[in-house]
């Protein structure tokens, strides 16, 4: 019985696994080795996964991944400085549902090993500095709430400070519930920064990843002066249900894919994430501020733009 | 632009005190044949003034809600109308289309004070609601509004925003049209306009849709307006599971105006007269008038880059971590 | 018999015009007289129809009407000092098709008495001084060469001089092909005067009147910080005939009206001509630099502007 | 990126070239058995050099138009294929449509000249053809190249565009989203911006379609290019009533690119390779960016302000009158 069967014969109801006695490991152990593609169920080596940056070498399928793995796939080896490591929200409606506000947080940081949903810093990527921003799902969903604008505000003028540009991963279904209108005012505060960049004339690279929502996408992720997507990633503002509630009709299947949003004129590219890193490369050498040096004149904003 | 005669619609949590008013109507009409039932009606009456003062010092969120809602609530063009019955509307976004659903134009608030007026309109009839898409905007009503901020600052005019909107409106080509974007970048462009803007939140603030046209050196909310990042039967059917726990979902995540100024996230609450805006909407108008301009007065001092600063720094400031 | 039944029996053949000998005008007499509704078909007393500024009294349809008639509607009593007065066109590629452009200029200009498609001045509205440009379609169907160019870009220069506003009234079935591409390049011209107008933030208000296309919509025409549209007034780039060949498929009929665009955004509003002249005089007023005294800070761009 | 061998397709005006080519081809088969005929072929040779020369010296503008349209002719993409193979394409106008006859992208021109380059793009196959519009762009393509625009004055890159479109797309939405203020928006931001810009015309140069995106420092026309207000046949059937006098209409209205540059609308012609752009792309594409990095050469030296009024007083000039 070779693997893949095996695989398959675990969906069946538990007495067929007396099946498999001799088979060398647990279940746990199994999976936690071999893990099959979302999208064309071929069942993959973990470890070769992830050396393929987690993308199906079969149907390149973009798996989901986590701030770390986002890291040691971008930034180049070592340059990674973290900012505002050790910032927490401090729940301040006092938020209950189920269970409290706090509890939760205290759950998912013991689960993720994350302090919130984003990380933040300064890096190297293929030898140019840049202010990284990389928001992770498995914390709450990846919902911004203070911390997360309160992190991203700061990167953004750290960039300012530093005359760097900013790169920001984008992965979220949107505001945090629990900090009520605080999370919404994150859109605001952001969205400010990045005006604050834009007027300094230094690049902001957004990408968008599986899945991007939200009061995330209504701010910061849709400001980049380049969009790209990664394959299959879907996006939007309102969710799909209640669109389809809505509207009451079945929307297209490719509805907010990132291959639809490239049709539909909202994103600049999409990127295979095996290439990722040499793209964001060339658009940060790109936009340097030391080439077309016979230009530097014309960059000169003082005489013309005052009449802006 | 004058209003017919509205039949009242009472609220749910109004019902007893509608049963009070009900019931001293009918003793009334006996007093004519009965006479020793005056002592009964004054009894009544001043009853009626108690609760009525217990009721409404004593609101739930989701009253506030209810008012906030209630189909008689002034919109958007009723204020206009009542500033300034001179105002000049402006249509369309130069690209497709005008979405109804965003109201824009130009208005003497003052007789020294001239601004560009902006806000999410809802419609009354069946028929307006449907062409105001119940006061959710498309992409289109944002770049309309875009459109006007600009215009405001070209000619050193001030912004005046009006918020009473579910939100955005969900919909297949309002994603086409990019939604997010739309709302992502007035929030840009609000942040650095030259010119005051002071957003008044009317009936709801609803999350993202309310915020693209309320970033705003001054955010004043109505007595019984509610601001929000979702709805609360949203928020409940997310974290409850049901849209029925939306009273627990309004008290956790404190949508009311006296919440929502304790927060700090705005100026002022803007008094409303007794039973809510829709019993009164000329002296809404006019409160709401007085402490636009209130606001406008200090803002009107200040240089381009003083004003676009202090709207920065007020939002800089949101914000609850630790570190 | 009454006039309208004379002029139903006009249309018959001649020998019927014999019922009629009493009559005691010419047809030519009795036309410059009344004139019948292009929309209802209401015979007008062609003195009333300029009373009620050529607004036809049933139905409201807009006619057509010239640079002079215009002037006497909109500008107060004298007030209207012309620009450019002299200035013709050269005929520069020596263009000749049925006949040379040189001849059909003549001929346009004794029929008209225009020099050319466009009138320019100075006046004051409501009280309120302006740089006001009218086209008059009776001339070569108002198309735009270089002195329509020359004329509108000058017409904006002075308004910059003045720092007062401008109104421009178009009609016009586009650039002027006798002038090749000199004719193309007024469109160059005119929006870049516009551009450095609207740097001095001053007003610009376009006014669209049956018909305008072409060259003349896609430049000054639909570059207003307000864009006005006469009622039934037909407004468009490409023609009706042309993107029906091109898209085969029948257009709705309201395609390209006034009121068509104000749905599709396109313009602000749609004004009575009856009620013109007070929304203009507002206007004017309202982005008179005078007011707001207390914002006059605020207006100085030199501060935040040269970040822009 | 590799195009596959194309079947050369001569053109109506070629024919007696294309004659004697098959002539001289037949006599050269027979050259191995009939030695004596390879006099009759060193004369036709000659007399075929002596044609071609006399042809394409003599073209008429609707020789100028036929090789312009030719469907080998290269597109805006052969170019910026050849001069940056690594140049990276940017997408969409951000409010709901990639328009695919406009391409616009990041090009590293030369070791120390960078652009933002854009220009409208007809496609070669049938499909092709038809995703490009036939190079028609819609007023989505023209947004999408102001953001472009926006983008290199942002970060101080010049702008180099390449015409080769019949015009701009006379459709129904493309009306409805307002064809006429993309054209018209795109000169007033051209006209302002602070940076470089070069246009070649490198085809079809159709009217305000064109000058959307040619309002340049700069304007170079490819040697057997045109440009015009309305293409020759529209103008003929306007003037003449007939579309068959469309050669006195290309004529009258001089439209080839010497014809222009006497003018003085442009500033320079780019030779072409003998008989056409389509018989060497390599070539042609060399000539191109030589001539614009030229022109950006000094351009480069200009101030923001310089450059801005460079442009302006270019087009300010232009126009002929007497007063
Ligand atoms: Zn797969
Ligand atoms: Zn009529």
């Amino acid at each position: 019985m070779d693997l893949k069967e095996w695989f398959a014969n675990r969906k069946k109801p538990k007495e067929d696994q007396n099946l498999a006695p001799k088979l060398p490991m647990s279940n746990e152990e199994y999976c936690a080795l071999w893990k099959p593609c979302f999208q064309c169920r071929e069942l993959l080596y973990v470890r070769d996964l992830r050396t393929n940056m987690s993308v199906c070498p079969k149907c390149k399928y973009h798996f989901r991944i986590g701030a770390d793995e986002r890291i040691e796939q971008l930034a180049d080896e070592g340059s990674f400085h973290e900012l505002d490591a050790k910032m927490t929200s401090s729940d301040p409606l006092g938020f209950i549902d189920t269970e409290s506000y706090t509890k939760k947080q205290q759950d998912a940081e013991r689960k993720t090993g994350l302090r919130d949903a984003v990380i933040t810093g300064i890096c190297k990527i293929n030898g140019e500095e840049v202010a990284l921003g990389i928001m992770d799902f498995a914390y709450f969903g990846g919902s911004m709430g203070s911390v997360v604008g309160e992190k991203v505000t700061r990167l953004i003028e750290k960039a300012i400070e530093k005359r760097i540009g900013v790169i920001i991963i984008s992965s979220s279904g949107g505001a945090r519930m629990q900090e009520g209108l605080l999370s919404l005012m994150q859109m605001a505060k952001t969205s400010s920064a990045l005006k604050s960049l834009a007027d300094e004339g230094l690049l902001y690279i957004s990408l968008l990843c599986e899945p991007t929502f939200g009061g995330v996408t209504a701010s910061f992720a849709m400001l980049g002066d380049i969009i790209i997507a990664e394959p299959g990633a879907r996006i939007g503002f309102a969710g799909r249900r209640v669109i389809e509630e809505t509207i009451r009709q079945k929307l297209p299947n490719d509805f907010q894919t990132a291959e639809y949003l490239l049709k539909h004129g909202q994103v600049d590219m999409v990127v295979d994430r095996l290439s990722l890193k040499d793209t964001l490369g060339k658009l940060l050498n790109f936009h340097k501020n030391d080439g077309n040096s016979a230009l530097a004149g014309a960059k000169k904003k003082d005489k013309v733009g005052s009449r802006a | 632009m004058a209003e017919r005669e509205k039949r009242p619609i009472p609220l749910e949590f109004e019902k007893p005190l509608e049963l009070l008013r009900q019931q001293i109507e009918r003793l009334k009409e006996q007093l004519a044949s009965q006479p020793q039932l005056e002592g009964d009606v004054e009894r009544l009456e001043d009853q009626y003034e108690r609760l009525q003062k217990s009721l409404y010092t004593n609101l739930k969120p989701l009253d506030h809600l209810a008012i906030a809602r209630h189909p008689h609530r002034p919109y958007t063009r009723d204020y206009f109308d009542r500033w300034d019955p001179q105002w000049i509307e402006l249509h369309g976004d130069r690209k497709g289309r005008d979405d109804d659903a965003m109201v824009c134009g130009l208005l003497q608030l003052s007789d020294d004070v001239k601004v560009v007026a902006v806000g999410t309109q809802k419609g009354r009839s069946l028929r307006d609601k449907q062409q105001c898409n119940f006061g959710m905007p498309q992409p289109e009503g944002y770049r309309k509004a875009l459109r006007l901020f600009k215009h405001a600052e070209k000619f050193g005019l001030p912004v005046v925003t009006l918020i009473d909107t579910p939100g955005a409106y969900p919909g297949l080509t309002a994603e086409e049209h990019n939604q997010a974007e739309a709302i992502a970048v007035n929030l840009l462009e609000l942040a650095g306009l030259k010119v005051p803007v002071v957003s008044v939140v009317t009936g709801e603030g609803g999350s993202g849709g309310a915020l693209a046209i309320g970033l705003a050196n001054r955010v004043l909310m109505l007595e019984h307006s509610v601001y929000s990042v979702i709805s609360p039967e949203g928020c409940a059917s997310i974290l409850w599971k049901t849209a029925e726990k939306a009273m627990e979902a309004a008290q956790a995540m404190r949508i009311t105006a006296r919440e929502i100024l304790e927060l700090g996230v705005i100026d002022g609450v803007i008094d409303e007269p007794l039973r809510g805006a829709h019993h009164d909407a000329d002296t809404t108008a006019a409160n709401a008038k007085a402490a636009i301009l209130n606001q406008l007065k200090d803002l009107m001092k200040m240089s381009a880059e003083e004003v676009r600063n202090d709207r920065q720094a007020k939002f800089r400031a949101i914000g609850a971590f630790n570190e």
